[in-house]
């Protein structure tokens, strides 16, 4: 008996999974979801802390709630399942030791492009940010400041969170610059425009596009040689969740390799978890997307301090104006 | 004979009538038409066939949205009710009671909600419950509800009032009638007309949020508008297509049962 | 109906401002039981606010109204046993007649059938039985005026208030309705104050009338007096048309009193309360004015125009001082009536003429 | 939802004379508490100091005006210019609005006219007929109107299929979807207040122009638009308001790409930049501007009022 | 004012259907220039859509209107030298006075110099110069009518139309307006038909007069044929009071008939066109009856009821079959007036009667 209400990225779990926690712990569960970590992050300001038990905020949004308190501990001892994290994913920087958080899914996130639009290189942030005539007007850029700012970095050459005043302007200058070839922004709407040919190309993250694909866009998702964003989503337990007991089992539930199994093979991401392989299906197996070329880059989007975080606001903000 | 001279004709006029409703209609209709696509992709024409009507009462999503039309009825009702209380009540102040202290000041307030601009409102309500500590949940969405639903209300019921002469309820006053039964067995059965289009344009209203509705409302309550929203802004699916053809339909059941209701009470 | 009669309604220096602007100004009326009283004057002159303050829906600001010798000041409308028949009607339009006529047994607290039966009688008193199921609505003006009247009679108040009852009503309608009001007030025995600005309906069917301007009583009266004896210029003017000579009082007497008239002749008159030496008004009825030969008449002037009336003609016959007087001669075989540009003399009786103050 | 909404009823009865208060009551305690103390507690807000990351600390500042008003470089160290970002994206809000506006008015006028001169029954059909969209829930209407316009939507689809167009139209995504959106979201807003005051316009007047000479459509123009005023600005500021807080429509339709004052609102408290103290001063900027052309609009209206 | 008059407006067998309701059924009129023309009739008689096919905002069912012998039909409202006086006035209510008098004239072509000049001009005439800044709601019912005339009488119409302008006055104000109307007529020259269900005001302001009822016209005459030589039993009952008799016609001559009244007398007087011998109506005139000693008198019977009127009384007598007859006798010194329950003869001079068609 009792609740659960889960805080939610858009289009990540399927209900099923849910059910399927309800029914083996006689828990009722609700769900909101959000579309982006700084939405997310913003909404438990604003006074929802306190109504949700657990969320799942990206790496670098991790470390900025712990930083502001709204994250709850727990003991490696309360969750059972806690020696099925893959070595890699057990101590992350952004959780050292792992106090508030589980692994969810980790992924990437590029860009992905209509071959019948384009059949040049791919593999570039040039697409986005110095896009070829037949892309431009054609794409959508996700709504979300910390990943569009960390590719354009990327492409620009430049670290992420620079504090070099000439870095920033350029990094300024390049999106005025750019904007007028992009159609629109979103991020619940990426696969979407994709699907139904609203956009030629857009940024994505990699399952997402997969997903795409296989709902009939012809499309390929990018790995460019400039660098891309990886990330990892997981689940974190809020402070002062009203259920702090059915999330902490709700998150042991997640570490049962069959439970994550079923959301890597509805989100088509990758789970940091031992012994999924085996729940997985061939097409998340085999999907480009989740199989990056090994020698390719890829960064963590950084938690910048207040001072650049100041301006990369303002370029965000001129960037939309 | 001659044409009629028709002052009340405009050339064009029925036209942009006619545009008019086309523009209207046209974003329905093929919501209409796709739903009875048999089609995972919105975008492919796939053959007629209802099963994404059958998704939208057993589908995986059909708990939700049950949940969520039940939560907005049950908030839409109530918040008509109690604001069309509110709005007779203040209606009857402002046209009925004569001159007092702060009368030109309540007529601002009663009409503010439809003056701030709604997103001004959701921001501001949702740090004011958090600041005073009234957590979200339902109540939450039903407050905020009852307050931007005043003035719908209050429109159609002080435009009936006003054109109720007060002559009735003297006369019910010389007839030996107090106050309270003047009110009571005249005004209110005269109002009638006003008062339900004013509960229907609260009830429409309160059902139709959605700006406030997601600011104010609690850890996994949703309403019709914040469950679509939810599930559509990916991009829309077509059970959302199946889910607004039954709204559709319901509303004309709705409007026509209310026009009927109207009409009823004009001819008396 | 003399002055031992009981006293109605007792109003005693009523006065109502609304803000700075004086409605009503020291007005004092003794309505008696049992009369067909009508308060008349022109638009704006307070009449309905008179009402208003006898129905309770107004107070006054001095002064006091006793009903039956009770001071009924702090009686809300619905504890004072006075209805009204609005000039609109303002019947319920929710409800149908019987129902109209009901309400206010019902308030009263009679019971459902009780209130159901007297709803008929008095219903059948004014001849609508027939129409006991209609709403308001499916009505004419007539019966509409009717189901009032019925309404505002059911619970026998001592007192029946009707504010134009009758304006609303077209010409031939109007006169007929007249004639049962009257009866119904005779029939019924209730104490009517009926508010008209329409003369012809004051006369035709009143007791007394008291003649209001500016808020203020003018005159007080039966019809006769009012018609006959104004007090004042406003009177003689308001009720019937009059012609005013300007004239010098000479030589005033005990309610007589010898005028020098325009022409130089002199006339001597009855003299109304207040008139003083000096210059004066003498007031002659139209039609108690006669076209006599010019030899020897008071006074002498030429037909300037007529106007047709069908039952009367009008002379207008301009004085030599050009002013105009109007004669009227009733249409009949046996009168002469001059041309255009005839010379005429004017003759009146001295019985007929009034010397009136301002 | 008759026209003259805005405008205090009439001279009043007094029928209930003394209950005022009492009756006035519910809607003071509920609007005063929970409509007019949060949008205080938002003008506190907005001279508050912001917190990293969105909520405020409780010391005095005017820096969310500053930053509205003063342009301060990328780094906020250079000497203060004007600021015209901001000022920009509420022209532009503006602008939109008043355009949605004038579109609203163009259609709706005539609509509501041809509507108010049916005979009685047909002119119930009529209403009923544009009413009934609107009881479809914006945000699917809103959406419904996206997949129209698509670039291969069935819009497109149509206009190829019929040779009008040889390549689609290019609409989503554009001021002119953000327009059609606004347009179709507040046309009854329009519509009804101006109907009330057309069904409200006694013909003779019309009749009086044509005995006077006067053409149609100069009559019209000198008499008739001049006396159902009162119902045009009613709608005109039902449709101006909304827009120019307007949030879905530019968000779904427009692609997001251009701030609105909505979104630029909401991105102060939910989005990236979670700046509180700036979002309340600039709904506080947003409500002061709707306040003034509402007292305006109200001034002129008693003057009118007082001059018949 | 002769036969020879130029006709002004000439309708030829005018029918208007309103789906299946006529309204007007074959009206022929012909309106002479200069003249002051008058359609009266109750309410819902058509004289409002007759005037509305004349000013163009209706269109015959069938029929003609000629207007100074050109056919009008194919003219818009707004391309006739017609204009009108509405009866609620129409007065554009954000316009000044002066503005709304300069209307017409600005849509004509003038410059607003000159428009504004003659508009003062107008002003003049009906005296509203003082008036010519203010709002139409600031001026009283009986100034907006001056108003609405001005604007009409602007542009110098051929022919003014005017329905019914008067009914929105109080009785005084009404009496007043009725002379200036008639002035400002013979002063302009212009051909004026106007509309009343009065008849008191139809014979004060009448040239000529049309009686309608039923959309069809009953009779066109001057007012005294109207009134004195009334066609029918409906003409004579509508214009004015009048005793109807039913009697027996026995002798039908050239306009003259032989009549047996209901006491058994007999009585020779003027027949109307139509009268056949057998049942018939004859009516005489209140004041052309008059109270007569019993013996040798046509008529007798008891007087009933005396209803004081001031320039007159009305003395109703119940003859022997219980007919009711109003005699009116005027208010003079030397007037006998008999009292309630007295036996009276009546009297009528033949020529004062009129034997009546159905
Ligand atoms: N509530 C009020 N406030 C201010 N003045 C008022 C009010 N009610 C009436 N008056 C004024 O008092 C005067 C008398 O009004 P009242 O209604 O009694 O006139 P009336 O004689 O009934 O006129 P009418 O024949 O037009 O009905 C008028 O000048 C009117 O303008
Ligand atoms: N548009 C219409 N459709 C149907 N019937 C109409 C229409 N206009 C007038 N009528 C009918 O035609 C008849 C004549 O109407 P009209 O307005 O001419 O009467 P009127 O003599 O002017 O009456 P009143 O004195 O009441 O103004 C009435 O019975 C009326 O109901
Ligand atoms: N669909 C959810 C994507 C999450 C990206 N961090
Ligand atoms: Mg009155
Ligand atoms: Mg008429």
């Amino acid at each position: 008996e009792g609740k659960l209400s889960v805080y939610h990225w858009f289009e990540y779990i399927p209900q099923e999974v849910l059910d399927k926690f309800a029914a083996e712990h006689g828990v009722e569960v609700t769900m909101d979801t959000y579309d982006s970590n700084e939405a997310m992050l913003a909404s438990l300001k604003a006074g929802k802390l306190g109504s949700y038990d657990v969320a799942v905020p990206g790496d670098y949004m991790v470390e900025i709630m712990a930083g502001e308190g709204m994250l709850d501990t727990f003991e490696h001892t309360e969750l059972s399942n806690f020696g099925n994290i893959q070595p890699q994913w057990a101590d992350v920087s952004f959780d050292p030791g792992r106090k508030s958080s589980i692994p969810y899914q980790w992924g990437s996130t590029g860009f992905s492009v209509n071959r019948d639009a384009y059949s040049g290189d791919i593999n570039t942030t040039s697409i986005i940010f110095d896009p070829p005539a037949e892309l431009k007007g054609k794409i959508n850029v996700l709504d979300s400041q910390g990943e569009v700012l960390a590719l354009a970095s990327m492409h620009l050459g430049i670290p992420q969170c620079t504090t070099d005043r000439e870095q920033l302007k350029a990094l300024n200058a390049l999106l005025q610059g750019v904007k007028g070839d992009w159609a629109s922004f979103g991020s619940d709407i990426a696969k979407d425009v994709l699907v139904s040919g609203d956009a030629s190309a857009g940024m994505i993250y990699n399952g997402f596009s997969a997903k795409a694909r296989s709902e009939g866009a012809n499309i390929e998702y990018a790995f460019p040689k400039e660098g891309f964003v990886v990330w990892m989503d997981n689940v974190v337990l809020l402070k002062d969740a009203p259920n702090r007991d059915n999330a902490i089992k709700f998150m042991n539930f997640l570490l049962e390799p069959e439970n994550i199994a079923a959301i890597t093979n509805y989100a088509q991401y990758t789970a940091g978890i031992e012994g999924v392989d085996q729940f997985l299906t061939d097409e998340v197996k085999t999907a480009p997307e989740l199989n990056p070329p090994s020698d390719q880059p890829g960064q963590f989007v950084m938690a910048c301090d207040q001072a650049v975080q100041e301006v990369y606001d303002t370029i965000w903000t001129n960037l939309k104006k | 004979m001659t044409r009629k001279v028709d002052l009340r004709r405009f050339t064009g006029f029925q036209a942009i009538t006619w545009a008019c409703l086309f523009m209207l209609y046209a974003p329905l209709i093929v919501v209409m038409v796709y739903s009875f696509n048999d089609s995972n992709s919105i975008t492919i024409w796939g053959g007629l066939s209802l099963r994404w009507y059958g998704d939208v009462f057993w589908g995986p999503e059909a708990e939700k949205f049950k949940v969520a039309a039940l939560n907005s009825i049950v908030i839409a009702v109530s918040a008509a009710v109690v604001s069309t209380a509110i709005a007779t009540s203040a209606a009857t102040a402002l046209l009925r009671a004569g001159r007092f202290r702060g009368k030109s000041l309540s007529f601002v307030l009663v009409n503010m909600p439809l003056m701030v601009p709604e997103i001004v409102t959701a921001v501001a309500s949702l740090i004011f419950f958090s600041a005073i500590g009234f957590t979200a949940g339902y109540l939450t969405i039903l407050v905020a509800h009852i307050v931007f639903c005043i003035p719908f209300a209050y429109l159609p019921i002080a435009a009936r009032m006003q054109s109720i002469e007060d002559v009735y309820e003297h006369a019910a006053q010389d007839l030996y009638a107090s106050k309270w039964q003047a009110f009571r067995l005249i005004l209110l059965p005269l109002m009638a007309p006003g008062i339900i289009s004013g509960f229907l344009l609260a009830f429409i209203i309160s059902l139709d949020d959605f700006i406030i509705t997601n600011f104010v409302k609690g850890a996994g309550i949703e309403t019709l508008p914040t469950a679509i929203f939810g599930s559509v802004k990916q991009g829309i699916k077509p059970n959302i297509m199946a889910i607004s053809t039954l709204l559709l339909l319901v509303s004309v059941l709705f409007v026509t049962l209310s026009w009927l209701v109207g009409r009823k009470g004009q001819k008396q | 109906m003399t002055s031992e009669t009981p006293i109605a309604v007792d109003i005693q220096d009523a006065t109502k401002k609304y803000g700075s602007f004086t409605a009503l100004r020291d007005v004092s009326l003794r309505i008696r039981d049992n009369e067909f009283f009508t308060l008349l004057g022109p638009s704006g002159c307070g009449k309905t606010t008179l009402l208003r303050t006898i129905a309770g829906f107004e107070t006054l600001t001095e002064g006091a109204i006793k009903l039956f010798g009770e001071d009924i000041a702090d009686l809300p409308p619905n504890k004072r046993p006075v209805n009204t028949v609005f000039q609109q009607y303002a019947l319920f339009p929710h409800m149908d007649v019987t129902r109209n006529v009901m309400f206010g047994l019902q308030m009263l607290g009679q019971s459902e059938p009780e209130a159901r039966k007297r709803a008929g009688e008095v219903l059948e008193l004014v001849q609508l039985s027939a129409f006991a199921d209609r709403l308001p609505s499916q009505m004419s003006g007539g019966q509409q005026q009717r189901v009032a009247l019925a309404r505002a009679l059911a619970p026998n108040p001592k007192v029946l208030l009707l504010d134009e009852p009758l304006s609303a009503l077209d010409l031939k309608l109007r006169q007929a309705v007249r004639l049962e009001l009257q009866q119904i007030q005779q029939e019924t025995g209730i104490t009517f104050i009926f508010v008209t600005h329409d003369q012809e309906e004051a006369l035709t069917m009143s007791d007394r009338i008291a003649v209001i301007a500016g808020g203020q009583v003018q005159q007080v009266g039966s019809t006769r007096d009012i018609y006959e004896e104004p007090n004042n210029k406003f009177v003689a003017d308001f009720i019937g048309e009059t012609n005013l000579l300007d004239v010098t009082v000479t030589d005033l007497g005990a309610g007589q009193a010898t005028c020098i008239l325009p022409g130089g002749g002199t006339f001597t008159c009855p003299a109304a309360d207040g008139s003083h030496e000096g210059a004066g008004h003498l007031s002659v009825r139209p039609e108690r004015m006669a076209i006599v030969p010019v030899d020897g008449a008071v006074l002498s002037g030429v037909v300037t125009r007529r106007i047709y009336l069908g039952t009367d003609m009008h002379v207008e016959v301009t004085l030599d001082d050009s002013e105009v007087m109007t004669v009227r001669v009733q249409n009949s075989a046996d009168t002469h009536i001059p041309e255009r540009g005839d010379r005429v003399g004017l003759g009146m009786e001295a019985a007929a003429a009034r010397l009136l103050v301002d | 939802m008759a026209g003259g909404g805005i405008s205090s009823g009439g001279k009043g009865s007094d029928m209930y004379e003394g209950l005022g208060p009492r009756l006035i009551l519910p809607a003071w305690a509920i609007i005063g508490f929970f409509l007019v103390l949060p949008v205080g507690l938002m003008l506190i807000y907005s001279f508050l100091t912001k917190e990293f990351r969105g909520g405020v600390i409780w010391e005095f500042s005017l820096a969310a005006y500053d930053q509205f008003f003063f342009d301060r470089g990328l780094f906020g160290d250079e000497p203060p210019k004007i600021e015209w970002t901001y000022i920009n994206i509420f022209w532009r809000s503006i602008w939109q609005a008043a355009l949605a506006t004038v579109f609203c008015l163009f259609i709706g006028f005539p609509t509501a006219w041809f509507i108010a001169t049916r005979s009685g029954s047909n002119r119930q059909i009529w209403l009923f007929l544009i009413t009934i969209p609107y009881w479809v829930n914006l945000l699917i209407r809103t959406i419904s109107m996206k997949f129209l316009i698509r670039d291969n939507g069935p819009l497109n689809e149509f206009l190829l299929w019929t040779g009008l167009v040889d390549s689609p139209l290019h609409i989503i995504n554009t001021n002119f979807a953000v327009q059609l959106g606004l347009f179709y979201s507040y046309l009854p807003f329009m519509v009804l207040p101006i109907y009330a005051s057309v069904e409200r316009y006694n013909f003779a007047f019309s009749e009086a122009a044509a005995d006077l000479y006067a053409s149609k459509w100069v009559t019209l123009r000198l008499i008739i638009l001049p006396i159902v005023k009162p119902g045009i600005i009613a709608g005109c500021i039902l449709v101006f308001v909304p827009s120019l807080g307007a949030f879905l429509a530019p968000d779904l339709l427009g692609g997001a790409k251009n701030f609105m004052i909505g979104s630029l609102i909401e991105e102060q408290f939910k989005g990236n930049a979670g700046n509180w103290p700036f979002g309340a001063a600039i709904s506080m900027i947003l409500l002061s501007m709707v306040m003034v052309v509402l007292t305006l609009y109200a001034r002129a209206q008693s003057k009118e009022e007082a001059s018949r």
